[in-house]
């Protein structure tokens, strides 16, 4: 296979596996079946470009005409490559996870869910693979839409309130800010390719540059930057596999994913660095840090303090990304991949904490490591990593943006740093204590771990945190190789 | 040679083709008839499209007389534009006919409305051809007579009163055309629109030319529902047959804004027309009041038909915008949101006639949970929705990208942010159909009942067309641009 | 000369309109117009030697007939507030 | 036949007489013309002895000047009686028997007696005429009438 | 003398009277128009003033019903309309060429080609007619598909009595 | 001989002016429908008869004068038809005639 | 039948000098005013006035609906035929020139022939009208 | 510029006026149709007295005349009358039905029926 029909088929595969699941909805094997095998064909796929785009090659396919000017087109280099082995290697692990807890819980309209699942990997692929703003644009807000139904599973007037939340939070910021700025961007170079270096010239004076990237961070809102976080916690309604993919396969990455690309490749971290009017961005990533971790600390609901551990968490790609030190964006790409793990691995625990003990809330959590040892170990692993301690991935991201911090001078964004660090660790480690050392509440009910696919799920994903802080060789020849570039 | 006379066949065989169908009076047969005219003009149209020079244009003299003294037709680039756009819609309208008005209008009135259908299409597609002023009265009255029999041809008793709420604003609009065009007879002696364009520049800014100049646009201004002449429009389109909303809405108001380029542009000269009588600032006003105004209507309307057709009349402030703004990417965002707007609302219009056919009702209340019940509708009316609202790849948003440059070009950022605003509006009410057909539990047994494939496969081609031509815009956006420059570079 | 009786008709015109302003029943209207029609075919065909064009005679005829039937029909209206029925049973002629 | 053929010569004497341009495609279309008339005037059943008179050809001659002279008398008397300040009317309504046999008959009298200014006739029936004056007198001319036996002699054709 | 009937109209409640108005605005046209040496026009509005309207409009009022009720709207707001637009028109027309100027552009323009070429390029001396069937026989193509419309218009309409749903 | 014949022809035109104008007059003077029917007919008969009779003497012997009779004839036969069936009309209608006190429909 | 005396023997009379005054008007159309429209006009008011004083079935027998209805198409049918015919004879539609060997002449052919189908098609629709506006009974519950 | 040579358009245009006044302030839809038409008829003028030279003669070519008025405005006037009246008969037949629909031909009333009508449903 080509690397263009690589491509092609990264995006096609996971539409045709919509429309498979749809053919095969009243066969609920066969369209677990059809997921998997979907899922797995897709990774091959993006498997197929690591060792090009590895080599050098910028693999590019162009589809149609947008606009004059713009195409409708595909160009894979380090980062999207990055992105999309993480959403797509997920994938797997995620359907795994969700067939036993779609099942175990006995969810309704386990169809639509596939299908869409599907679908916001599509989009996904689109995001991760877009050759300009645009491309990336319809993509990002393509999975906006397709996410909807995931969102609101539940059909209930509290989904559907937090659905409406999550549409008008991610639909209006794009709309009103992400578009205008490509907009502008367009009027100001009659450009919207991503080129390595960035694609602003001398168009943009200083103030405008400080505004355009105001426009951008804070019209992708799916990097949930402080003020545009509120959709985040308004999603934890879905079931939990969702949020898995809003956390942490799809939705945020994306975000962050586009909020890097753009600085990396749209603004230059050369062409911007030591702008006055770029100075505001660590500011407003540092305060989202420390405020989503104090909300965090204060949330007794499990799943809501990893919702604004989240928060927190991206907002350390996006400050990693705007000290605009070589390393730190190395870091900020690295942490991409780590959070995603290790976040993964918390939400996979925290619905298996959920299918086997129907327990909510995190002050209920006494003693429950006892009787869910696996699922227990796996939280601890990655609450590690999100604290940043080796030996998990979230350490090795950690310590890159550190590094670059440092080199930079950022001692503001290093006391940042060190502060959440300490935050994370104050609402992480209390979780883990209470689960294997508190006493368990009397009349607790019996109960073991959740179903075992379920468990496999998360045991691979801890697994996977835990190989990246020994093996970062993918992940860090890509980001490198992005600032290469 | 057959090829040279195209401009002319194209118009005629529907014309003759009425006639034929009420000589035969019978259904199917007419149904063919008006089918077979219709894909024929549409052929023509493509191929006229697809061979009418640069920057030039064939010329054909009815009756053999030469252009000021007999009656001629040009079809440039512009007009071959509005020609496809009007063919395309007919041929997809009258695939899906067949069907929908079984279930709207009486079995034994069907050879009159495909007799009716075929004029209007004539009508319309003489309108865009001809190169005289008058000659487009004619035409323009061939097409509003058939449009109203169109509108009260079903069984509802609210389109009779719409369809004469129809026709006198129709006419009192087509009356004022004939005044100003009578006024720029007396001034330059000829009918002949590229004879009298090269007149004016002769006889100037005088006050004959400026009163013919405001008779002509109010005139078309009604025709085209342009807010605040548009209160004829939401009940036609919302009480009309489902088959006749979507074709008029694709259609008619699209031609007529065609003509209103024509003659702003292409007769009077930008210069004049928009300088003059300070017609940029008024068409700005009323195209945003149309489209706040509008869309904020459409938004609490409780039928999904009348819904859409405020929505139009929001939509035709967007065109508007673009022709006020007057520079290149507005008339191309004016000229390809005809196009573009054209197919959605047919797209949707078509839809809705499933639902009437399957639902017998366009209640917005009655539409809970119909996706369960008709999922292809239901997500076809999503995507063109989508187009509705202008998100990217869908055929709307390169409208608004047009709209866009055009409006910061000549500096009015506050135009801009307004037509993403309204954008949002229209996603409101877009948003509220889905939260009807996706969310709400319907009442009652769900049965499955999907429109019938006959239906639905011409809407579909609409709903795709809405994406395709969204994501790929060669010919749509280079035949708009070219199109826009034919009417800026007049006849010359 | 073809002045004077033109001017002539055209009091005569005056004076007919007056009484169909005053009315008072739809049938003095009805004469008003039956008089008018006939005012206004002597009209044109004076306008006819005025003008030295008396082609328009065949213009004064058309009027002439159809003043008659447009008449009829408002009576047939009125005798029978009906325009189709043929008048007392001759359906059957 | 002979009716239809009859009528046929009068409408092309008609034509010829309307026309005033006689060229061999114009003489063409007024003998078509003619004989179309005559077909549809015969599906019409207007082809009878009430429809084309012919037979009352000699009558006219007597009866017309005749009664000419009738209607610029009354057309006098009513004109004096506009004209007279005093506007001296008597309306009057008459019921009287007339003496035709034939409608073309009865026709030609109500007809007369409505076109002589002063009289009209409002209800025409074999046996019956109502007749509305102006003046009493008038109405007594018109209940027993010269005209009246005038048409009778005009209606045999003498 | 037609303003004065048109005024009547207008007060006019009895629409069988507003019906006999009308014929009679019409004939007055018609003689108006052959004064103005449009003697096909003319011919033309009295058939149709006279002879085609007055029956149509009879026959609407007999299938629907012969006055008028109180005129319920504020007169106001439609009279400055219609001021309005004849105050455009008369802005219009004061800087048109004066009545009967052989120099206007519509006597020195197109029109006399048609008075002095059409005997000898279609052999019919009624320019009008040639004009009309020759010339510019495509917009008399039209106006007879514009009737064609109207009478199969009307027959979709009335062709027969049905129960109209709301 | 012309000159006659202009002469009599201006007596023929002014006066089927001047009787035009009386019938007018008098279709404002007579107080009912009926009556004010007589006086439209003077404007039919005299009026118009001697109108055409003018217009004809102008014309002399030419198919002119033919349209003219044709003109005269069509008046001759519709317009006292056409004012039958008004008067009917008006009485079937309940239009009352105006007649003198004390007289009613007197029979033969 | 006593009532409509006058009405019937005048009719008798004058219709089919109307059906021939239309036919003139129609012939002389090139040379004098009037032409297929006011021809058109006419006929259909002598068939309207039969239909008046005869009743309308009588009228719908004489020229039956279907048979209108054929009109009203085939006049717009003779008219679009002679355009095309211009066509197919090697001129541009509605191009008298090539329908006879001399363009004058062709001019004249042309220009009776469309004239005719204005006639043909203008009477149909009048009557159609007329039948259908006298055809429809008052009442709305009926029929 | 003098009024007096534009005395032809001020009928025209009152004419004009008072059609369109008829037509909008009038709730009959009969009566709007007559407005209609009248409104339609003063354009007539509007072209056709234009045309009309003084001494000229109608645009019937003879021997023995010179100057004929201009022909063009009577073509375009005699397609305007037909129109006119096309539309007149539509407009009719609509309201012939929708007085069968409703029972009424006045507009308010037409439009209270809707609401009525779609209240209740
Ligand atoms: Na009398
Ligand atoms: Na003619």
């Amino acid at each position: 296979m080509s690397p263009q029909a690589a491509i092609l088929a990264a995006l096609v595969l996971p539409v045709a596996g919509a429309a498979g699941i749809l053919l095969a909805r009243r066969r609920p094997n066969l369209r677990e079946a059809v997921t998997l095998s979907c899922a797995a064909a897709l990774f091959g796929c993006v498997l197929l470009l690591l060792p090009v785009v590895l080599a050098g090659g910028r693999p590019a396919v162009t589809l149609f005409q947008l606009l004059p000017g713009i195409n409708f087109a595909f160009r894979v280099e380090p980062l999207g490559m990055l992105f999309a082995l993480v959403a797509s290697g997920l994938w797997i692990v995620n359907s795994l996870y969700s067939i036993g807890y779609m099942r175990a819980n006995r969810e309704h309209g386990q169809t639509r869910f596939y299908a869409c699942f599907a679908l916001a990997l599509a989009c996904t692929m689109g995001i991760a693979f877009a050759s300009n703003l645009l491309t990336l644009f319809l993509f990002y807000e393509m999975l906006t839409l397709v996410t909807y139904p995931l969102v609101t599973h539940h059909q209930d007037d509290e989904a559907r309130r937090g659905g409406r939340t999550y549409m008008i939070y991610l639909l209006g910021s794009s709309m009103a800010l992400l578009l205008v700025a490509i907009i502008s961007t367009w009027l100001g170079t009659g450009n919207v390719e991503f080129t390595p270096g960035g694609l602003l010239g001398n168009e943009f004076t200083n103030g405008e540059i400080g505004l355009l990237l105001a426009l951008f961070v804070f019209g992708i809102g799916k990097a949930a930057v402080m003020p545009f976080h509120r959709w985040l916690p308004a999603a934890m309604v879905a079931p939990t596999p969702v949020s898995a993919l809003l956390h942490a396969v799809a939705v945020v990455k994306a975000g962050v994913f586009t909020v890097l690309k753009v600085i990396v490749y749209v603004f230059g971290v050369e062409r911007i660095a030591g702008l006055s009017s770029v100075d505001w961005l660590p500011f407003v990533a540092g305060f989202t840090i420390i405020a989503a971790s104090v909300v965090a600390l204060r949330s007794d609901n499990l799943k809501r303090r990893l919702a604004y551990s989240t928060i927190s968490q991206l907002s350390y790609v996006v400050l990693a990304a705007a000290i605009l030190a070589p390393l730190s964006v190395i870091g900020a790409a690295l942490h991409i991949a780590a959070h995603a793990a290790g976040k993964i691995t918390l939400f996979f625990a925290a619905g298996a904490i959920y299918t086997a003990a129907h327990k909510t809330q995190v002050s209920e959590l006494d003693g429950i490591g006892r009787r869910m040892p696996l699922t227990m170990t796996a939280f601890a692993i990655g609450a590690i990593s999100m604290i940043g301690l080796p030996p998990a991935a979230g350490f090795i991201s950690k310590w890159y943006m550190l590094q670059g911090a440092v080199s930079g001078a950022h001692w503001n964004a290093v006391a940042v740093i060190a502060l959440s660090t300490l935050l994370n660790a104050a609402y992480f480690l209390p979780i883990v204590y209470r689960a294997f050392f508190a006493k368990s509440a009397a009349g607790e009910a019996v109960h073991g771990e959740a179903p075992p696919l379920m468990v496999a799920a998360l045991c691979i994903t801890a697994a996977a945190t835990v190989l990246l802080f020994f093996f970062p060789d993918v992940p860090l020849a890509l980001a490198r190789l992005m600032m290469a570039d | 040679m057959i090829s040279e006379h195209l401009p002319i066949l194209q118009v005629v065989l529907p014309l003759l083709a009425a006639p034929l169908i009420v000589l035969f009076r019978h259904a199917t047969l007419a149904w063919l008839l008006a089918a077979a005219a219709s894909w024929c003009s549409f052929v023509i149209a493509v191929l006229l499209f697809f061979t009418v020079p640069a920057g030039g244009a064939f010329d054909y003299a009815l009756g053999s007389w030469a252009a000021p003294w007999g009656i001629g037709y040009r079809i440039d680039s512009a007009s071959a534009y509005v020609l496809v756009l009007v063919s395309l819609i007919a041929s997809v309208v009258v695939t899906y006919a067949r069907t929908s008005i079984a279930a709207e209008v009486d079995r034994d009135s069907h050879y009159l409305f495909y007799a009716m259908f075929v004029l209007c299409l004539g009508g319309l597609l003489g309108i865009a051809a001809t190169n005289d002023a008058f000659n487009l009265f004619v035409f323009l009255e061939i097409s509003s007579l058939s449009s109203y029999v169109l509108i009260a041809i079903g069984r509802n008793r609210r389109a009779l009163h719409a369809a004469f709420q129809y026709l006198i604003m129709g006419t009192i609009g087509a009356t004022f055309y004939v005044i100003g065009v009578g006024l720029l007879y007396l001034m330059t002696g000829t009918l002949n629109m590229a004879d009298m364009a090269e007149r004016l520049a002769q006889v100037g800014e005088t006050r004959p030319v400026l009163s013919a100049l405001a008779f002509i646009t109010v005139g078309l201004s009604l025709k085209i529902a342009l807010f605040p002449l548009h209160f004829w429009l939401p009940n036609a389109y919302a009480s009309a047959p489902s088959v006749v909303s979507a074709f008029l809405a694709g259609t008619a108001t699209k031609v007529s804004v065609y003509v209103l380029m024509r003659f702003l542009f292409s007769v009077f000269g930008a210069r004049l027309s928009l300088d003059a009588l300070h017609l940029f600032d008024v068409l700005v006003g009323l195209s945003i009041a149309a489209t706040v105004a509008a869309s904020l209507v459409a938004l609490f309307q409780d039928d999904l038909k009348r819904m859409l057709a405020y929505s139009s009349v929001a939509q035709v402030g967007y065109i508007t915008l673009g022709i006020a703004l007057n520079n290149a990417d507005g008339l191309t965002a004016a000229v390809i949101h005809l196009f573009n707007h054209g197919i959605t609302k047919v797209a949707l219009f078509m839809l809705v006639g499933g639902i009437v056919l399957r639902m017998g009702t366009t209640r917005f209340s009655d539409m809970a949970g119909l996706a369960r019940r008709m999922p292809f509708t239901a997500f076809g009316f999503v995507v063109a929705g989508l187009s509705l609202i202008g998100v990217p790849a869908s055929a709307g948003f390169v409208t608004k990208w047009y709209l866009v440059m055009a409006a910061l070009e000549r500096a009015h950022w506050w135009l801009a942010a307004l037509v993403v605003a309204t954008s949002l509006i229209s996603a409101l009410y877009v948003w509220r159909f889905v939260e009807m057909a996706y969310l709400r539990e319907p009442a009652g047994e769900v049965r499955r009942a999907e429109a019938p494939l006959s239906l639905l496969i011409p809407a579909w081609i609409m709903v795709l067309a809405c994406t395709y031509f969204g994501l790929e815009t060669s010919y749509s956006l280079t035949g708009a641009q070219e199109a826009a420059a034919a009417l800026v570079r007049g006849f010359r | 000369m073809f002045t004077v009786a033109a001017i002539a008709l055209l009091v005569t015109l005056a004076l007919a309109l007056l009484r169909g302003l005053l009315g008072p029943t739809v049938f003095d209207r009805a004469q008003v117009a039956n008089t008018v029609g006939t005012i206004a075919v002597m009209l044109l065909a004076v306008f006819g030697f005025l003008f030295g064009r008396p082609e328009f005679l065949d213009l004064a005829i058309i009027y002439g007939l159809l003043n008659v039937i447009g008449t009829i029909a408002v009576l047939k209206f009125f005798r029978y507030g009906d325009l189709g029925e043929p008048g007392d049973g001759e359906a059957g002629r | 036949m002979l009716k239809s053929a009859s009528l046929a010569f009068f409408l092309f004497v008609f034509w010829l007489l309307l026309s005033g341009i006689y060229e061999p495609f114009l003489i063409g279309a007024g003998v078509f013309s003619s004989v179309l008339v005559v077909w549809i005037a015969r599906r019409m059943e207007l082809v009878d002895a009430e429809g084309h008179p012919a037979h009352l050809g000699w009558g006219a001659l007597t009866y017309w000047p005749w009664l000419i002279r009738e209607i610029v008398v009354s057309a006098l008397a009513v004109t004096r009686i506009i004209l007279d300040p005093k506007l001296p009317i008597s309306p009057t309504l008459v019921r009287f028997r007339p003496r035709q046999k034939t409608t073309v008959g009865l026709v030609t009298h109500a007809n007369s007696i409505t076109l002589t200014p002063g009289t009209i006739s409002m209800e025409v029936a074999p046996g019956e005429f109502l007749v509305h004056a102006l003046t009493r007198e008038g109405a007594q001319a018109a209940a027993d009438s010269e005209m009246d036996r005038r048409v009778e002699r005009f209606e045999a054709g003498r | 003398m037609m303003i004065v009937v048109v005024l009547a109209m207008v007060l006019q409640r009895n629409l069988f009277g507003v019906v006999v108005l009308s014929g009679i605005y019409s004939f007055l046209m018609a003689t108006v128009l052959v004064a103005l040496d449009a003697v096909d026009v003319a011919m033309t509005e009295a058939a149709v003033g006279a002879g085609i309207s007055t029956v149509l409009l009879l026959g609407a009022i007999y299938l629907t019903r012969a006055s008028e009720a109180k005129p319920l709207r504020r007169p106001l707001l439609p009279l400055v309309v219609a001021l309005g637009v004849g105050g455009a028109l008369i802005h219009g027309t004061l800087g048109l060429p004066a009545f009967s100027d052989p120099a206007a552009p519509i006597h020195t323009h197109v029109a006399p080609r048609y008075i002095e070429q059409a005997v000898t390029e279609t052999g019919v001396p009624n320019v009008v007619t040639a004009v009309l069937a020759s010339y510019r026989g495509y917009d008399t193509f039209g106006e007879t598909i514009v009737v064609f419309t109207a009478g199969i218009g009307v027959i979709a309409l009335l062709r027969r009595r049905r129960k109209d749903r709301d | 001989m012309t000159m006659l014949i202009d002469v009599l022809s201006w007596i023929c035109l002014a006066g089927g002016g001047l009787f035009c104008m009386v019938g007018a007059a008098g279709m404002l003077r007579m107080p009912d429908f009926y009556t004010r029917m007589h006086a439209a007919s003077v404007i039919e008969t005299l009026g118009v008869g001697l109108l055409l009779a003018g217009l004809m003497l102008q014309a002399g012997l030419t198919l002119v004068t033919v349209k003219l009779l044709v003109i005269g004839l069509l008046v001759m036969f519709a317009s006292p038809t056409a004012s039958h069936a008004l008067a009917r009309a008006a009485m079937v209608r309940g239009v009352e005639p105006l007649l003198e006190r004390g007289e009613g429909a007197s029979k033969p | 039948m006593r009532s409509q005396l006058v009405l019937r023997v005048i009719a008798k009379l004058l219709i089919p000098f109307m059906l021939l005054f239309a036919l003139y008007v129609q012939f002389h159309g090139d040379f004098g005013p009037g032409g297929g429209f006011q021809a058109g006009v006419i006929t259909a008011a002598a068939v309207i006035f039969y239909g008046l004083i005869y009743g309308l079935p009588a009228a719908r027998r004489l020229v039956p609906d279907r048979f209108v209805e054929s009109m009203i198409a085939g006049g717009v049918l003779l008219y679009g035929g002679v355009g095309v015919a211009g066509m197919l004879l090697g001129g541009n539609f509605l191009d008298y020139f090539v329908l006879a060997a001399d363009p004058v002449h062709g001019q004249h052919r042309g220009i009776l022939l469309v004239e005719l189908g204005v006639l043909i098609t203008v009477a149909g629709v009048m009557l159609k009208i007329f039948y259908v506006f006298a055809g429809r009974g008052r009442d709305p519950g009926g029929a | 510029m003098s009024f007096a040579s534009h005395y032809s358009y001020w009928a025209t245009i009152v004419l004009m006026v008072l059609g369109l006044y008829i037509l909008i302030a009038r709730g009959n839809l009969i009566k709007k149709l007559v407005g209609l038409s009248i409104f339609q008829t003063s354009v007539y003028l509007l072209y056709i007295a234009p045309g009309k030279l003084i001494g000229g003669t109608a645009p019937i070519i003879a021997e023995q005349f010179r100057i004929y008025s201009n022909p063009l405005p009577h073509v375009l006037i005699l397609t305007a009358i037909v129109v006119g009246v096309a539309t007149l008969a539509l407009g009719l037949a609509l309201v012939v039905r929708i007085y069968e629909a409703y029972g009424s031909i006045e507009e308010d009333e037409i439009i209270d029926r809707d609401r009525k009508a779609g209240q209740d449903a």
